[in-house]
């Protein structure tokens, strides 16, 4: 906040006599309102790129009419159509919670952004609990998925959300165990420490750490946090073969678009933790690249990510629920707590 | 991965104390759902996400068939049999012309006989490829389905020049075929061929043999042979089950006897014979198969006027008939009854998938509702074969 | 133990299989067509619209009778005595005024079962796919050259001649209207 | 096994509910009498010489007076075929069902009772399986006319309103 602040005192000096209240809540609003515009600008490009992306990856084009090069406004206009879309609440759903859901799950992923760093002065808020809030904040999207499918008085939607809160609850726990691993190292929960503590060049990155042990911890974490955001081979709550299309089922319109943009911004904020907890966030691989700006390494190296997690859904199959069960508990938790045991007793070693 | 459960039939009448006990869910899968391969509609009793009882009511798609038959005239049935299966047509009307010329005792030109084994052979081909990008689907891989349909364009395009049809074709007619091919057709079949075959390598590493995938359909739904026979199942569904019975081979028709190719058979090479898992390895590999008799086929065409033997008019001798070939889905039956009149007094239908959907009820309790879509798909049902 | 290690193996090997497959495919050049702009070439006998050469067409009626789902109506006028239509291109003499050749292709089942009993082979399919209206009777198709003033001539000709005919047998006077 | 040993093993068995042999036709059929069936359908699954174990399909035919069933058995072990034939009349259309003897039957016999009407006793679930359940009549009757309108929706087809508008 501090930094913000600091830029906006400088660009506009008569604003430095308000209250500093004041002043915290304008500036609290203002990137509020850039981040709701890089959501929003994001999921349309990631909607835009994964569309690319799969056709691509299926000998197809993919859009190519809106907007001229490659469909790029394809999205642009998808989302104006669904904003234009009749308003539909099923007869027999719950209207209040059916309402509410979008928003909490949307509120959710904007809140996750708070403590993403972009660069070493740009933050919107460098709690000393970073990695803590992002867990804590990220599983209460559950309620809203939950609330959205137990709303719409559909079994399909019911199945789904069911699914969803089953999945999501066990996959926040090899998610926690491999950022513990992590916290192991670097000894701080703050995002931003955790980036600094990875100086140097690419080798020092936390994935490097331990070789190949922290490698297996970013697995497990890439992993889980696919469960987490419902991609496939973990999309059971919206398994379009068999729940039509789970707790959404019944949403449409605007309502819809919320769903559709809190995923996209959810792969953003997964990818983003990965690198920051695991590649070094927004610094360079070398440093003698320094002069590009921390935003353009985090951002892509977090972009790079959101890639490999639509390049496995296009390459995937889906898992059956007792399998992604099996998944969390039998396979990545028993390693994460392995990872835990070797990388305390190096950091012993080492002492 | 995971290990597959097979949930023993006893889990149902455990006694729950009361206060535990839940109601069953009954949920509606269809006539309007993504993996119901049409307008089926299965009921699901469902406790959680075990399936209890699953009971398919049909005819949602039902376009009395039977009774248009009776008032056509025997070639006009022909575009009606394309209608049945719409992915195999040449392999519908094929049934449908052999049996009438059975019945009429007609014996058909050499070139016509070859070009409708090439022709029922690719529509054999382009049916799997159908079922290989829905099964894919069923399961959540999108991609295979794209690159099935890729291969089958070309099929398409094949059958587009010899016939004019891109789905239904209306070509293989009351002794013979409507054209005989065009200059360089039989050339382009071998060049599919050699495109084709490759291919199957690149489904085997992106789906087949990929774990998930069988983790999804290894020891799922597994069908006993005698259940199977005693089912009346039919085709790769009844040889997924480890029964060698191929009516290309057992019961042989047309020309099939002249081809060397081998009936494959589910061995259960990932799980238990008779599983998902077999009864689509059993397509892919029919596929290898059926381009090996194609490439036969086209070797050994003979030169001739593939119209010679069709008549003009066409008489059947009173009489009747049951006469029965192997298309993509299993035994398509042919019961006809003739009393020398212009028009079949009835043509009823043998459907190979209503006989294969009719065992869903026996092989969905107590597995898991994605299971079931497993399940399904593994049958490779027409829902415009079943309501005819 | 040695099998849970070997499904994660299987499992991680496998999948990057798979990956690799669909890598490979994004250098693949696509197979589709951009369709408005770029048009499949359809080979000379795909059957799309029906199309009738009415020039050539005897009202025969045999396509009539060859369709399966009656989308083809046809009335025809016998010529008189003394008149002659001309014939066909293949020299089949015409014998009737077709004063109504009707195709309804929302009907149509493009069978081309039609096609092949015309014995002047005036009745076709012409690879043309792209004949979607927004109104439904823009899909039936009249293919016959006579004005209704004509048809109605035509048929009153008619009926006067049936009515002289029958008067000849029976030696009646015709009613006067 | 030829037609005719089959025969003479199900005349041995069965005496006079076998009722006629014919071998001069395509395919050789036996005639049963209708009830029966599930009887000699039991005996031909299960004699180890026979081995029927596969019932090919199951059709019903209206043959005008009566009703017939017709049976097309397989052995896929011994690879021979049979026909069987039974006939009720329309009044009283009852054959025993072989649903138990063969799955396959169930859903044929289903199909059966729901186009043409013939009641098969001990069937587990005879319900209409093609057409909906409040249908009235059994279409594949040489007499079934159809109705003019079902829940409000028109049934008769377009062109044939025409020309009733036109009998008008």
């Amino acid at each position: 906040m501090e930094p913000i602040l600091k830029l906006f005192t400088d660009l506009l000096p008569g604003l430095s006599q308000l209250p500093y209240w004041l002043l915290a809540t304008l500036a609290a609003l203002i990137a509020a309102l850039v981040l709701f515009g890089f959501i929003a600008v994001f999921a349309l490009f990631a909607i835009w790129l994964e569309r690319k992306i799969s056709a691509h990856m299926q000998d197809r084009l993919g859009p190519m009419e809106v907007g001229g090069w490659h469909g790029w406004a394809q999205t642009i206009a998808d989302t104006l159509k669904l904003l234009m879309k009749e308003d539909i609440i099923p007869e027999k759903a719950d209207r209040i919670l059916f309402k509410l859901a979008p928003m909490i799950v949307f509120s959710v992923s904007i809140a996750s952004f708070v403590v993403l760093p972009w660069s070493r002065d740009f933050i919107p808020a460098d709690l000393n609990v970073g990695l803590l809030y992002i867990l804590s904040i990220s599983s209460l999207a559950v309620i809203g998925i939950l609330m959205g499918g137990w709303a719409s008085n559909n079994k399909w939607s019911l199945y789904g959300a069911m699914r969803s809160v089953a999945q999501i609850v066990s996959y926040e726990i090899p998610i926690s165990l491999s950022l513990i691993t992590v916290i192991l190292i670097t000894g701080t929960l703050s995002m931003q420490g955790i980036v600094q503590s990875q100086q140097g060049n690419f080798l020092s990155w936390n994935i490097f750490h331990y070789f190949p042990f922290m490698f297996v911890a970013f697995v497990i974490y890439f992993i889980a946090s696919l469960a987490e955001v419902n991609r496939t081979p973990f999309d059971l709550p919206e398994a379009e073969s068999e729940l039509v299309a789970g707790f959404h089922t019944e949403y449409s319109g605007m309502r819809f678009a919320f769903f559709f943009l809190a995923e996209y911004a959810n792969m953003f904020i997964v990818s983003a933790i990965a690198a920051t907890a695991f590649l070094g966030g927004w610094l360079p691989p070398f440093s003698f690249l320094d002069f590009i700006p921390g935003p353009f390494w985090f951002f892509g190296k977090a972009l790079f990510l959101v890639f490999v997690q639509m390049w496995l859904r296009w390459t995937l199959p889906r898992l059956r629920v007792d399998q992604l069960m099996y998944t969390s508990w039998k396979v990545l938790t028993p390693f994460s707590f392995v990872l835990i045991l070797i990388v305390s007793f190096w950091q012993l070693l080492t002492l | 991965m995971a290990q597959t459960n097979n949930f023993p039939e006893t889990r149902f009448e455990l006694e729950i104390p009361d206060p535990l006990k839940t109601d069953e869910f009954i949920l509606n899968m269809g006539p309007q759902h993504p993996s119901t391969h049409g307008v089926l509609r299965v009921l699901l009793k469902t406790d959680g996400e075990i399936v209890e009882s699953a009971t398919p009511y049909i005819g949602y798609l039902h376009r009395t068939f039977e009774k248009h038959a009776e008032r056509m005239t025997w070639p006009q049935v022909v575009p009606y049999v394309d209608r049945m299966d719409y992915l195999a047509s040449m392999n519908n009307s094929l049934g449908y012309a052999l049996a009438v010329e059975k019945m009429m005792g007609l014996e058909v030109n050499e070139r016509a006989q070859y070009l409708r084994i090439i022709v029922s052979e690719l529509n054999r081909i382009a049916s799997h490829l159908v079922f290989l990008g829905t099964y894919g689907l069923d399961v959540g891989a999108f991609t295979p389905f794209l690159y099935g349909f890729r291969e089958r364009e070309r099929i398409i395009d094949l059958f587009e020049e010899i016939s004019g049809g891109r789905l239904l074709y209306n070509y293989i007619w009351i002794g013979g075929v409507a054209f005989d091919a065009p200059d360089g057709w039989l050339e382009k079949v071998n060049e599919f061929c050699d495109y084709f075959e490759p291919k199957i390598k690149e489904y085997n590493d992106l789906l087949t043999f990929n774990k998930i995938f069988i983790e999804r359909t290894a020891n799922v739904g597994v069908i006993p042979a005698d259940l199977a026979i005693n089912y009346g199942l039919s085709g790769p569904t009844l040889r997924g089950s480890g029964v060698n019975f191929d009516l290309r081979k057992n019961d042989p028709y047309c020309i099939y006897d002249r081809f060397d190719f081998n009936v494959c058979i589910g061995k259960g090479e990932q799980g238990t014979v008779g599983d998902s898992w077999d009864r689509y390895y059993v397509r892919i590999e029919e596929m290898v198969e059926s381009a090996k008799i194609i490439r036969q086929a086209v070797n050994q065409i003979p030169d001739g006027d593939a119209k010679e033997t069709v008549p003009r008019n066409v008489r059947v001798p009173a009489g009747e008939i049951y006469f029965r070939t192997e298309t993509p889905r299993g035994e398509l039956g042919y019961y006809i009854v003739s009393d020398g009149g212009k028009n079949p007094v009835r043509v009823k239908v043998r459907a190979p998938a209503f006989c294969n959907l009719s065992i869903l009820p026996a092989v969905a309790r107590g597995t898991m509702v994605a299971d079931l879509v497993a399940i399904l798909g593994s049958l490779d049902i027409v829902l415009g074969e079943i309501d005819r | 133990m040695r099998e849970y290690f070997k499904n994660i193996y299987e499992a991680i090997v496998t999948i990057l299989i798979g990956m690799g497959v669909t890598f490979r495919h994004l250098f693949v050049p696509s197979v589709t067509l951009q369709y408005p702009h770029e048009k499949l070439k359809l080979p000379e006998r795909s059957r799309m619209k029906l199309f009738v050469n009415i020039d050539d067409c005897i009202g025969c009626r045999q396509c009539e009778r060859a369709c399966p789902v009656d989308c083809i109506t046809i009335d025809t006028i016998k010529a008189g005595k003394d008149e002659d239509l001309g014939a066909a291109s293949n020299g089949q003499k015409k014998r009737f005024h077709v004063t109504k050749f009707d195709i309804d292709m929302s009907l149509c089942c493009f069978c081309n079962l039609c096609t092949f009993p015309c014995p002047t082979e005036c009745i076709y399919m012409t690879p043309e796919f792209d004949f979607a209206t927004y109104d439904r009777n823009n899909l039936i198709y009249h293919f016959s050259n006579y004005t209704p003033e004509q048809v109605q001539e035509l048929k009153e000709r008619e009926a006067q001649q049936k009515a002289a005919l029958a008067n000849a047998k029976t030696g009646k006077k015709p009613e006067q209207k | 096994m030829e037609a005719k040993e089959i025969y003479q093993r199900l005349k041995d068995a069965f005496q006079d509910d076998i009722l006629e042999f014919n071998a001069e036709v395509l395919q050789p059929f036996i005639k049963i009498s209708p009830d029966k069936t599930e009887e000699i359908a039991q005996f031909l699954r299960d004699e180890d010489d026979l081995e029927f174990d596969y019932l090919m399909c199951l059709s019903g035919l209206d043959l005008g007076e009566n009703l017939g069933v017709v049976y097309h058995l397989y052995s896929m072990k011994f690879n021979h075929k049979i026909v069987l034939k039974t006939e009720v009349s329309k009044e009283q259309p009852n054959v025993n069902s072989v649903a138990d003897i063969w799955r396959t039957a169930d859903w044929h016999e289903r199909e059966a009772y729901d186009l043409l009407g013939i009641n098969f006793v001990n069937h587990p679930d005879l319900r209409r399986i093609l057409l909906p359940d409040d249908w009235e009549g059994h279409p594949l009757r040489k007499d079934y006319q159809p109705p003019k309108s079902w829940h409000g929706i028109p049934v008769t087809l377009a062109n044939e309103e025409e020309q009733d508008g036109a009998n008008e």
